[in-house]
C-alpha cells in the first residue's frame, strides 16, 4: 500500500522532471553561449593554452578545481578517520 | 516540447532510474549504486548541454580549420562533478563497511537504531 | 577468504602493463594543456595502475611496498602546492595566472591563435597546477583504494 | 538605549530590567511588612507535606527524565503514536519524504504558479 | 589595510583550507604546534569576517565584488561584457552569515582543543573541521551557482565524516551513512537544477542568471529542485529526519558547526528565492510554501524533543525546531513581498536576527551538553541526576542557553522571536499562536533536560564529576556574553547588523544585479 503510494508519487516526480527537461531548448543548439564563446575565443590569448577545457578548469574556473581538490582531500581524510585505530579506552 | 532534445530526456531518465533504485531497494550497496546512477545521469545531462551540432572538441592542438567548437564549460563542470561523485561514493562505501561490521547486515530496514 | 590476489596470468600481465599505465598517466598530466586530459584524468590513470596492482597481488602482496603515511603526506603536499600556486597571483587576485604570456622561463611562452601544433612551454600556472593536482589525485585515490582494501580485509580475517 | 519596535509593538530590555528591579523592590517592601514572628531553625521552616515527615534525600527522590510530562505525553498519545511511527529511522523513508515534498512543490509551482 | 579588506572574501576561504591541508602534516610536530596554527587561523578568520562585515555594511547596500583570477574586467561591467570568471559577491546577507560562521568556528575550535584532547584522530578531526568551516564560508560568500554546489559538497563530505567520527559507536556510523546519502541526494538535485538553468541561459553567475531569468516551465522545475534540496539540507520538516541523527551523533562542538552549515543552506535557499528568482515567480505562493514548512518544522521539532531521553538528541530536535522560526520570519516576508507592507521587513529582520541568536544559543547548548555527557559518561537523561551540585557553571550556562533559545526575556532569543511573533500575527494570528505555543513547549523541553540532568540529590554517580577545564569553559563564556549583549541591546544590533542583511534580500535584487552587470 505504502509502496504503491510511493510509486505513484515517484511517477509524478518523474513526469514533472521529464516535462521540464523536454521543455528545454533543443539539443545541440545552445541559445545563449556568450560565456563559452569568450572561453573559446580568448583561451589561447589570455591563458596561452591550446586545450580550452583545461583553461576553464585551471584558470577561468580554477576556484572550482580547488574546491574539487578539497572534496577529494576531505573524502581521503574522512576515510582515514573511519579506518583509524581507536584508543583502548574508546572501544 | 520537441523531439530534438531526446538526449536530455535520456539523461533525466537515468537520474530517475537512480532515484527509483534509491527508493525501492533494500541493500545499502544498492542504495549507493542508485546514488551513483543519479550522479551519472546528472553528469550526462551536463555534457549533453554543451553539445553544439557538428562541433569539435574545444582543443586547438591539430584542430581542423574553421570549425565550430562545443561549449567547454559543461565539460569542466562534469570533470568537477565526477571527482565529487567519486569522493562521495568512496565515503558512502566506507560507511557501509562499518555498518556491516557493527550491525551484521546491510538491510536498510534493519539499520534503524536512531529512530523516534 | 584470504586476499592473495589472482591467477598467474593476471599477475604476469599486470607486471607487464602497470609501468606502461603509469607512464601513460604521467603523459596525460604532462600534456594536459595541449591534448585532452589534465591533472585529474592523469592522476586517475596512475591510481588505476595501483588499483590493478592491488587486485592482482592482493593486499598481502602489498605489505612493505607502500607506506600509507607517505601517500598521505604526498597528497597533502600536492594540495598545499596547488593552494600555493593559487596564492601566487594574490597581488592581482587569487588564482591570477601571472606566468601566462610573461615570456619567462617557466611556461611563459605565447600561443599562436587558431589551430596549431601546440607549444609545450606555454600556459603559465596551468601546467604546474596540472602537476599539483595530478600528484594529489593519484596519491589520494590510491590511498582511498588501499585503505578500503586493507580495512575491509582485516574485518574478514578477524 | 533604543529598543526594538515592530510597528505596533515595542521591546526595550533596559526598560524591562528597570521594571523588573522596581517589582523586586516592591515585593521586598511587601515582604518586610509581613509577620515578624518568623524564626529560623524552628518548626516554622519545616516543609509541610500534609503532616508527613520530609523523606530523606536519596536517589529514588529524583524525578527522572522520562517521568516528566508523562501526563502531557499521555494526553497527546494519539499524536505521539503517529509521529513516533513516522520517525522510522529507515533511510528509504527519509528519501521517500524528500520525493514527496518534491512532488508537492512541483505541483504547486507548475500548476498554481 | 585596504588590500586586506579587498582580499578578505577569498582569505576567509583560503586560510581555513590552508589549515586543513597543513593540519595532518603539522600535527606530526605535536599537538601544541597544531593547536597554535588552528587557533591563529580561526582568530584571523574571525577578524577578517568582522572586517568584511564592517566594510560591506558601510557600503549601504552596494555589494562587494571579488573576481577570482581577476584582471580581465572591472566591475560593474559595461557594453556587452559578461562575467566569465567565478565571482564572489558579498552583500549584507552574506557578510551577516559570515559573522555567524566566524562566531561558531572560533568557539567550536577552542572548545574542541580541550574536548578532543584525549581522543584519537585529532589531526583528522581538525582538518575536517577546517574544511567544513571553509565550505560554509564559501557557500555564503560565492556569487556563482556551480561554485555554490562545490562548497555544498565540501560541507556535505566533511560533515558526514565528522558525524561518523566516533567509530566505536555503531549509531554514529549509521548516522554518517544516512547523512551522507541524504546530503548527496540533495546536492545532486541542486546540481541538476543548476544544469537546467545553465542550459537555458548559458551562465552560472547568480547576478547574470537573475537578470535573464524568465520563469518558464523549466525554470520552475529547477526552482522546485533547488528549493526542496536546500530545504532538506537545512533540515525542514518533513525532510528533517537526518538532522537529529547528525546533530546527535556528531562530536558536541561539531554539532554546533553543523547547525551553522544548515543555516548556510538556508541562506542559499533565501538567496535563490529572493535574488535569483525574485519577482519572476509568484512570491506569495513561495512564501506560503515556506510558511507551511516552517510551521511543521517548529511544531514537530518541539514535540519530538519533548519525548527524547538522549540529551544530545533532545537538543538536536530543539535545534531543528529553531530552523522553523527562521523559515517563518523570512517566509512571512516573502509572502507579503508583492504588497510590501511595513511588517514584511520586520518579519525578515526577525527571521534573520534569529539565525545569529540560534547559532549562539544552540552552540552554547551543544557545548554544555557535550561537557555534561563527557563528565557523566552517559547520554541517557534517565541515568543522570544531581550533576548541578558539582557542575555549577555548566548548569548555569545550560540554563541561560535554554531560556534564551526558548525566547524568555530579556535574552536575545526573545528579541528576535518578538519580531517574528508580531509580524506573523499581522499576516495571520494562527501563525503567531503556533509560534508562541511552540516556544513555551521548547521551554518545557529544556526544563525537562535541566531537571533530569542537573537537579536532584547528590548521588554516587555524580559525586566525582566537575566543571570542565578552562579551555572548554572559555568558549561557553564567550557565547554567554554574546547572548547577554545581544539580549540587552537588540535595537543597536538590529539597526546595524540585521537590517542591512534583511534589506539585501528584501529589496537588494537590483543592486545585486547592477553590481555585476552595471546599471
Amino acid at each position: 500500500m505504502r509502496k504503491a503510494l510511493l510509486l505513484v508519487i515517484f511517477l509524478f516526480v518523474s513526469a514533472f522532471l521529464l516535462l521540464g527537461v523536454a521543455d528545454m531548448r533543443s539539443f545541440g543548439e545552445p541559445q545563449i553561449a556568450d560565456m563559452d564563446d569568450y572561453y573559446v575565443a580568448h583561451a589561447q590569448g589570455e591563458v596561452a593554452v591550446n586545450n580550452v577545457v583545461t583553461a576553464v578548469v585551471f584558470d577561468y574556473r580554477g576556484f572550482d578545481t580547488l574546491g574539487e581538490a578539497t572534496v577529494l582531500f576531505a573524502a581521503v581524510v574522512g576515510i582515514l578517520a573511519l579506518f583509524r585505530k581507536p584508543r583502548k579506552e574508546e572501544r | 516540447m520537441n523531439i530534438g532534445n531526446l538526449p536530455f530526456v535520456v539523461a533525466a531518465l537515468l537520474v530517475l532510474f537512480g532515484l527509483y533504485t534509491f527508493l525501492f531497494k533494500r541493500n545499502l550497496i544498492k542504495l549507493v549504486i542508485g546514488i551513483t546512477l543519479i550522479e551519472t545521469g546528472v553528469n550526462l545531462f551536463l555534457v549533453t548541454l554543451g553539445y553544439r551540432t557538428n562541433g569539435i572538441s574545444p582543443i586547438y592542438t591539430f584542430a581542423p580549420e574553421a570549425q565550430k567548437m562545443v561549449l567547454p564549460t559543461p565539460q569542466a563542470l562534469t570533470l568537477t562533478s565526477i571527482v565529487i561523485g567519486l569522493a562521495t561514493t568512496a565515503l558512502l562505501l566506507s560507511f557501509a563497511v562499518f555498518i556491516h561490521r557493527h550491525y551484521g547486515t546491510l538491510d536498510v530496514r534493519k539499520v534503524k537504531e536512531l529512530k523516534g | 577468504m584470504k586476499n592473495e590476489g589472482m591467477t598467474v596470468i593476471v599477475r604476469t600481465v599486470t607486471r607487464f602493463v602497470y609501468g606502461m599505465i603509469i607512464l601513460f598517466g604521467f603523459y596525460v598530466i604532462m600534456h594536459g594543456h595541449l591534448t585532452p586530459g589534465g591533472g585529474f584524468q592523469g592522476g586517475a590513470v596512475v591510481a588505476s595502475a595501483f588499483a590493478l596492482l592491488l587486485v592482482a597481488f592482493g593486499s598481502s602482496g602489498l605489505k612493505g611496498h607502500v607506506n600509507l603515511h607517505w601517500l598521505q603526506s604526498i597528497e597533502e603536499v600536492g594540495a598545499l602546492s596547488f593552494l600555493a600556486l593559487a596564492f601566487l597571483g594574490i597581488g592581482t587576485a587569487f588564482f591570477y595566472n601571472l606566468l601566462a604570456n610573461s615570456g619567462g622561463f617557466l611556461f611563459g611562452a605565447s600561443v599562436p591563435a587558431g589551430p596549431n601544433a601546440g607549444v609545450f612551454a606555454a600556459g603559465g600556472l596551468v601546467p604546474l597546477m596540472n602537476w599539483a593536482v595530478g600528484l594529489k589525485v593519484m596519491t589520494g585515490i590510491s590511498a582511498v583504494v588501499i585503505i578500503m582494501l586493507i580495512g575491509s580485509s582485516k574485518e574478514e580475517t578477524e | 538605549m533604543r529598543g526594538l519596535s515592530s510597528g505596533f509593538g515595542m521591546w526595550n530590555p533596559i526598560a524591562w530590567a528597570l521594571l523588573f528591579v522596581g517589582i523586586l523592590v516592591v515585593s521586598f517592601i511587601v515582604r518586610s511588612l509581613g509577620n515578624k514572628g518568623y524564626k529560623r531553625g524552628t518548626g516554622q521552616t519545616k516543609v509541610f507535606l500534609s503532616g508527613n515527615d520530609e523523606p530523606e534525600a536519596s536517589n529514588g527522590l529524583h524525578v527522572r527524565g522520562d517521568h516528566l510530562y508523562w501526563g502531557m505525553v499521555d494526553g497527546l498519545s494519539a499524536y505521539y503514536r503517529r509521529v513516533r511511527a513516522w520517525h522510522t529511522g529507515i533511510l528509504s523513508d527519509y528519501a521517500a519524504w524528500f520525493v514527496g515534498v518534491l512532488a508537492l512543490v512541483f505541483v504547486i509551482l507548475v500548476l498554481v504558479r | 589595510m585596504t588590500a586586506l579588506t579587498t582580499h578578505a572574501p577569498i582569505l576567509l576561504i583560503a586560510l581555513p583550507l590552508l589549515g586543513a591541508f597543513a593540519t595532518p602534516l603539522v600535527g606530526k610536530l605535536g599537538r601544541g604546534v597544531r593547536n597554535t596554527l588552528i587557533g591563529l587561523i580561526v582568530l584571523a578568520v574571525a577578524g577578517l569576517a568582522a572586517l568584511l562585515a564592517v566594510d560591506v555594511f558601510a557600503a549601504s547596500g552596494v555589494p562587494t565584488i571579488y573576481e577570482l583570477g581577476g584582471g580581465t574586467f572591472t566591475f560593474p561591467l559595461s557594453g556587452g561584457q559578461v562575467p566569465i570568471r567565478i565571482l564572489f559577491e558579498v552583500d549584507g546577507m552574506s557578510a551577516f552569515m559570515g559573522l555567524i560562521a566566524a562566531l561558531i568556528a572560533l568557539t567550536g575550535a577552542f572548545f574542541s582543543f580541550s574536548y578532543w584532547k584525549e581522543r584519537s584522530g585529532g589531526n583528522l578531526y581538525f582538518s575536517l573541521f577546517l574544511m567544513l568551516t571553509a565550505g560554509i564560508f564559501g557557500m555564503v560568500l560565492t556569487g556563482d551557482m556551480f561554485n555554490f554546489f562545490v562548497f555544498l559538497e565540501i560541507t556535505s563530505i566533511a560533515a558526514a565524516s565528522l558525524v561518523g567520527f566516533r567509530i566505536w559507536r555503531k549509531q554514529s556510523q549509521e548516522a554518517g551513512f544516512k547523512v551522507m546519502a541524504m546530503y548527496t541526494l540533495s546536492g545532486l538535485f541542486v546540481l541538476l537544477a543548476i544544469g537546467l538553468l545553465y542550459g537555458q541561459y548559458g551562465h552560472l553567475n547568480i547576478a547574470t542568471l537573475a537578470n535573464s531569468i524568465q520563469g518558464s516551465l523549466t525554470d520552475m522545475i529547477a526552482l522546485g529542485l533547488l528549493l526542496t534540496g536546500l530545504a532538506m539540507k537545512a533540515g525542514a520538516v518533513p525532510m528533517h529526519m537526518w538532522a537529529p541523527d547528525a546533530y546527535g551523533e556528531a562530536p558536541a562542538p561539531m554539532s554546533a558547526v553543523l547547525v551553522a552549515n544548515s543555516q548556510a543552506s538556508l541562506y542559499g535557499l533565501f538567496r535563490i528565492l529572493f535574488t535569483l528568482f525574485g519577482v519572476t515567480i509568484s512570491t506569495g505562493t513561495m512564501g506560503w510554501i515556506l510558511i507551511v514548512l516552517a510551521l511543521l518544522t517548529i511544531f514537530v521539532g518541539v514535540t519530538m524533543a519533548l519525548i527524547q531521553s538522549d540529551l544530545k538528541r533532545l537538543v538536536a530536535f530543539g535545534a531543528v525546531s529553531q530552523i522553523g522560526y527562521m523559515l517563518l520570519g523570512v517566509g512571512v516576508g516573502l509572502a507579503v513581498m508583492a504588497a510590501r507592507p511595513e511588517y514584511g521587513l520586520v518579519a525578515m529582520q526577525g527571521g534573520i536576527f534569529h539565525m545569529l541568536n540560534d547559532a549562539a544559543c544552540v552552540g552554547l547548548l551543544f557545548f554544555a551538553s557535550g561537557a555534561v555527557i563527557q563528565a557523566a559518561g552517559t547520554r541517557d537523561l534517565n541515568q543522570m541526576g544531581g550533576l548541578g551540585h558539582q557542575m555549577k557553571w555548566t548548569s548555569i550556562f545550560f540554563a541561560i542557553g535554554a531560556v534564551a533559545l526558548a525566547g524568555v526575556p530579556p535574552f536575545n532569543g526573545f528579541a528576535s522571536k518578538f519580531l517574528i511573533y508580531e509580524a506573523s500575527f499581522k499576516l495571520s494570528p494562527f501563525l503567531a499562536v503556533i509560534a508562541v505555543l511552540s516556544s513555551i513547549m521548547l521551554l518545557a523541553v529544556f526544563v525537562k533536560a535541566f531537571q533530569a540532568a542537573f537537579l536532584g540529590p547528590r548521588s554516587n554517580a555524580s559525586a566525582h564529576v566537575s566543571d570542565p577545564s578552562p579551555g572548554m569553559m572559555l568558549p561557553m563564556v564567550a557565547l554567554v556574553l554574546v547572548i547577554i549583549v545581544f539580549g540587552l541591546f537588540p535595537g543597536f544590533f538590529v539597526d546595524h547588523i540585521v537590517t542591512p542583511a534583511a534589506k539585501a534580500l528584501w529589496d537588494g535584487r537590483d543592486a545585486y544585479i547592477n553590481a555585476v552587470l552595471g546599471g
